[in-house]
């Protein structure tokens, strides 16, 4: 097993999949010469030319538009959004072309393109550069959406999303692109999209998560290890579409659940595994499904306001706590 | 009253006999076409948004007049015309219209939305300007595997208010992109004129604020619309560069079939009428004696027979099976499941 | 009372508004010599004039931001989105401008702006001009989202958003416009933003909805009755923020819930009112919470397909016989 | 070597002594305030991104001489200057970079978005292009009240791949808008060269395609930017024109505090500098003299000691208080609820 950053594996797996086709190509802004905003696209230029890692004017609909139209034509674009909340001025592209395109045209196209770029809070960077956008597009027909927490499924889920017929929301954090992690050796590592992950067994709890959020929660499951109780944490991975076969079957014996986002609350993929769980599995729970999130509001610049705001593994573990019945 | 308005003689010239008479020919099934598209309409069987094309059937006729059958056309939702000239049949495309399984988009998309991808028709699209991103990543695609196509984008003058136009003018000039960007200046986006909507009037001057070419020409006059845009598309093809064209042209019906067009006075509708493209093309082949009239009138018939032929056919058509409502969603159908909604999933 | 359909119970509040207040303008596309693209509008150009009857260009996003910074400098600007659909060109504008400028700038502004327009499918629009908008909105902190039912709530809720201080996506429906109902004759008619209405009474089930689905709730219980069963029926009103002491009070006497919403199910308004719930009611719940949404998919034109993905009375119907383990 | 440039003299002339004063006095106090900044970010007091405009300071200066008290002015992210120099202190001004509650913004903001709404200054926008319509509204709103009030818009050269930035020109020229559109041109965009972002270089010839007057003018000279702006701000404030000028600047640091600046040469840089905006009013001034060497080092030390006296200001204050999260949500913020969120609270 190699030893690399989030931000080495998603490389690699850019340069893997643009060596093995050549329909293959990045653009986005300062991806060329630049190498990437955050590093992610270093060493593409150089090696791929720029036919194939294309720098872009700050016009992020239109060269979502561009990376859509060219899978219409046979490319398989990825299209990085220097940060997903630029990519709010493309949701018109996304939604109502990549997204619907297919079923507008009675299913003549595919529309194989990767949108992938860091989501969420960094370090103060206030309201308009911190959202978590993951809820603009789980609610979509017609979009995958992906978020690894390692760099290891950073970079099978990359290779696995590039080579996906369907849009692909590919959701990183600029946070962690300095975590490494050991990372499959193998030629060519490909991981399935649309099944979630075990990331530590557990009886007594489920937590849920996917990204950032797996942090904290295997935090807080190693916190309330030492307090002997064993939490599960289920790694999403994929979240649109969901697991659930794999989701039930911890909840099965969990019989409690937490999740962890750090979106805002309302209407985010909490409340959906809240639904989709005590729908299926209602005479399973022994407690509420708990969520922990971000709070309500804007995200603040000041420090200790941001911190706040944001989930951390003692909210999972209070969370935890209150889904055991324990105070 | 005789008609006065002809092709341009020296386009007509370089047009020719053989290419005018099909352009005629052309223009009289998407009239014909649309004509019964309307009457069905009036009779319920066709629903939703419905744009005729009546009145600028030279600007698509002579556009793609200048095209070549690995080249891409992409459009708005008042694409009838398109359709039709582009890969769809009169049968497919108003099966479309009826919401039929035999519909060129399998009943998905009606009347705003048809495609004829493997003739390089994509579309049929309804953001007003969001398709002009996507004409500039078709031309990306062919640039990028260096196949030498060409693809025209056609917009009404309405969505030069959208950002997409202007952002995509740049990309295409910037990064040399094969493209010509045509805007159908019907002078009317829904009830606005437009010297209501935008700050110039001479539209095809913004190119200059791209480096890029910029032309208007008389989108009434099927030869001079081929002509103009033969030249935009043999620089497209030759050199990757991008074109501006502004087609000056008029629609004959209201912007929708639900719109009784108030905003226009009779007087400027009737005088509009007199400059019919299909009159036009009629009076230059008539004068060159390159058609007869007994010729025109049995193409004529043919038109019509083709529209009452799709009709008949449209009625017949089954709609698509409930079961399939899944099928289109993501490329392999087994991946859509009805899971998140707990609306019982009725079938057929 | 008068008896008035939708469209003049909305056209009636913005007169009043308008005429109340000079800071009022309306603007939007073909809202002026137009009358409005589905009449809302009819009258309020020749009434108030060209200077408070913008009809704007097709630029969603820049009509949308010149709304906020005139809210910003003083006026209480009221935008016509001809539908929803394209509101989402202006989403930039709504999410990081208007919503987060009072805590961006720390309390600085206020943005009074109402977006209104019509929302959700009509008949046969097909993909890109049938999407139910409410979960986009919902999840952003800023914004309020008030969708209502009747003429009355819309003349009602409209006057309160107009008058209200902070943004307000304001969400009508083009198949109600001609809706006839009864509507308050009182001078000055304001209904509270952030408070549910108990649209009938029951005992048996609660079904919680808005808009359109009201109708679909009322049909069913309805229905229902006939059968025995004693729905009580809970109009949203306000979807941001959630009134959930009424919705509580509910589920304590029927113990049994169904959300009917016309978007696609995945983290919409029918999950987030499963999540609270479930939390705040976990052991008042004898069923789980069920949702009726739409089908997951694109709209598609065909009106056996149409119809077929939308809610109906008979889903909802089915919905409270499985909430009742009734088969 | 000699200094060798200088503000243009006839500029100058019309600017006069008094103006050229205060106005190197701003520039210094912008300049002196950042360099203090950059030290406070290196030591790590600073977060998040932090813009600066140093070499840039004459754009703002000059154009914000051409101001009344009443109108406004708005701008992006890189907007220490136009805070400083409209109604925020340097003291609440360095206090917002520190996240403090003492900040322009309550420790709201921080760099990116300083606002003193009471003074007309509206941010501060973290989204390129997206305040170019708000600037729109803000002119359209003193019109509406007929309160005679400019608005002055400042945005990247990188704006102009936007969509708002069009659309907003569009609206502005259509509808008679009293604003005044500034692109401070420093050539990069990040690391993107303009010529690799823009398929126009000059790019005040954007402007005809909307109608409005458009001039470019030496964005390193403050005289020669005030005379330019005051002639569009007379423009707006008499006939409600809009205009859009071209500032030719350029910026001696990088991007943002984490930027290397590798996308363009040392020796690019060394000649730049040479063109320093506070070397020309200083040369100008010491030429004309209209101020002597040591009034100017004075005036140098008072914003030194300014930008000092901020940061112990910005050191002392604290933090915002845990319980005042929900603050600014909602207009009332009793309306605001963690509720939604089950995350405990924290509280200080
Ligand atoms: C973004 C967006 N805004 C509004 C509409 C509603 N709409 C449909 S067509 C139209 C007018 C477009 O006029 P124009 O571009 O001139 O094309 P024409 O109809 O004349 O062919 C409008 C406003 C839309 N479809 N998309
Ligand atoms: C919509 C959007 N896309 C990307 C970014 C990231 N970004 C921040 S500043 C910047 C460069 C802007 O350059 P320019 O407009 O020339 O302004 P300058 O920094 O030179 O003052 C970029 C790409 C952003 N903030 N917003
Ligand atoms: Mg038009
Ligand atoms: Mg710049």
């Amino acid at each position: 097993m190699q030893k690399i950053s989030f931000r080495e594996a998603l490389n690699q797996a850019l340069k893997e999949e643009m060596a093995r086709d050549a329909a293959v190509f990045l653009m986005g802004e300062e991806v060329g010469e630049y190498n990437g905003a955050y590093k992610v696209s270093e060493g593409l230029l150089d090696q791929f030319g720029p036919k194939r890692v294309i720098d872009t004017p700050i016009t992020e609909l239109s060269f979502a538009g561009v990376g859509i139209g060219a899978a219409m034509n046979g490319l398989r674009p990825v299209i990085e959004m220097m940060t997903f909340n630029f990519c709010i001025l493309a949701l018109d592209q996304i939604f109502n072309g990549a997204a619907k395109m297919r079923l507008m045209s009675g299913g003549q196209y595919t529309v194989p393109i990767v949108f992938r770029g860091p989501n969420g809070a960094a370090h103060m960077l206030s309201a308009q550069h911190s959202t978590a956008t993951e809820n603009w597009f789980v609610n979509v027909p017609g979009l995958k959406v992906v978020s690894p927490s390692t760099p290891n499924d950073a970079k099978g889920l990359l290779k696995a999303s590039i080579r996906d017929d369907d849009p692909v929301i590919f959701l990183e954090s600029e946070l962690m692109y300095n975590m490494v992690g050991e990372v499959s050796d193998e030629a060519d590592y490909v991981l399935p999209l649309g099944k979630c992950h075990i990331k530590r067994a557990g009886t007594d709890v489920t937590i849920i998560s996917y990204s950032k959020g797996i942090h904290h929660a295997l935090g807080a499951a190693e916190a309330l290890a030492k307090d002997g109780i064993s939490a599960e944490v289920v790694d999403l991975r994929t979240l649109r579409p969901l697991d659930m076969d794999t989701i039930a079957k911890s909840v099965r014996k969990t019989h409690r659940v937490v999740t962890v986002e750090e979106g805002t609350p309302m209407a985010g993929m909490g409340a959906e595994l809240a639904y989709r769980i005590q729908h299926a599995l209602f005479d399973q729970l022994d407690a509420p499904v708990t969520r922990v999130t971000s709070l309500d509001v804007p995200m603040p610049y000041a420090e200790n306001l941001e911190e706040l705001v944001q989930p951390s593994p003692r909210d999972v573990v209070a969370a935890c706590n209150a889904v055991l019945y324990r105070s | 009253m005789a008609i006065e308005h002809r092709c341009d003689p020296k386009a007509a010239e370089a047009f020719g006999k053989e290419r005018l008479r099909t352009a005629l020919q052309e223009m009289q099934l998407i009239r014909r076409f649309e004509e019964r598209a309307a009457r069905e309409y009036a009779s319920g069987r066709i629903s939703g948004f419905c744009h005729l094309y009546i009145g600028q059937e030279a600007v698509v006729t002579g556009a793609l007049s200048a095209l070549e059958d690995k080249d891409h056309v992409i459009t708005a939702y008042r694409d009838h015309g398109h359709a039709l000239l582009r890969g769809c049949t009169p049968r497919n495309t108003m099966a479309e219209l009826f919401g039929k399984v035999t519909g060129c988009v399998s009943g998905r998309g009606g009347s705003m939305h048809m495609f004829a991808a493997d003739k390089g028709f994509h579309g049929g699209h309804g953001i007003v300007g969001a398709h002009i991103p996507l004409a500039a990543g078709l031309a990306f695609a062919s640039k990028y595997e260096e196949r030498e196509e060409v693809t025209i984008c056609f917009f009404g003058e309405g969505a030069l208010n959208q950002g997409a136009f202007y952002e995509s003018l740049n990309l295409a000039s910037l990064w040399d992109l094969p493209v010509v960007f045509i805007v159908e200046n019907n002078r009317y986006a829904m009830g606005t004129a437009l010297e209501r909507a935008s700050a110039v009037v001479d539209l095809y001057k913004k190119a200059d604020g791209f480096n890029m070419p910029g032309e208007a020409f008389d989108g009434m006059d099927v030869a001079t619309t081929w002509q103009t845009v033969q030249r935009a598309v043999d620089r497209a093809r030759e050199t990757n560069r991008p074109t501006f064209l502004e087609a000056r042209c008029y629609r004959f019906r209201g912007h929708s079939m639900s719109d009784p067009a108030k905003y226009r006075t009779k007087d400027e509708l009737a005088e509009q009428k007199q400059d019919d493209p299909i009159l036009r093309a009629v009076t230059t082949l008539t004068e060159n004696k390159w058609a007869t009239a007994d010729e025109i009138k049995a193409w004529d018939k043919v038109a019509k027979d083709a529209a009452i032929d799709a009709a008949e056919f449209a009625l017949e058509s089954p709609q698509p099976r409930l079961e399939t409502v899944g099928d289109f969603v993501y490329a392999n159908p087994q991946q859509w499941t009805p899971d998140g909604a707990t609306t019982p999933h009725r079938r057929d």
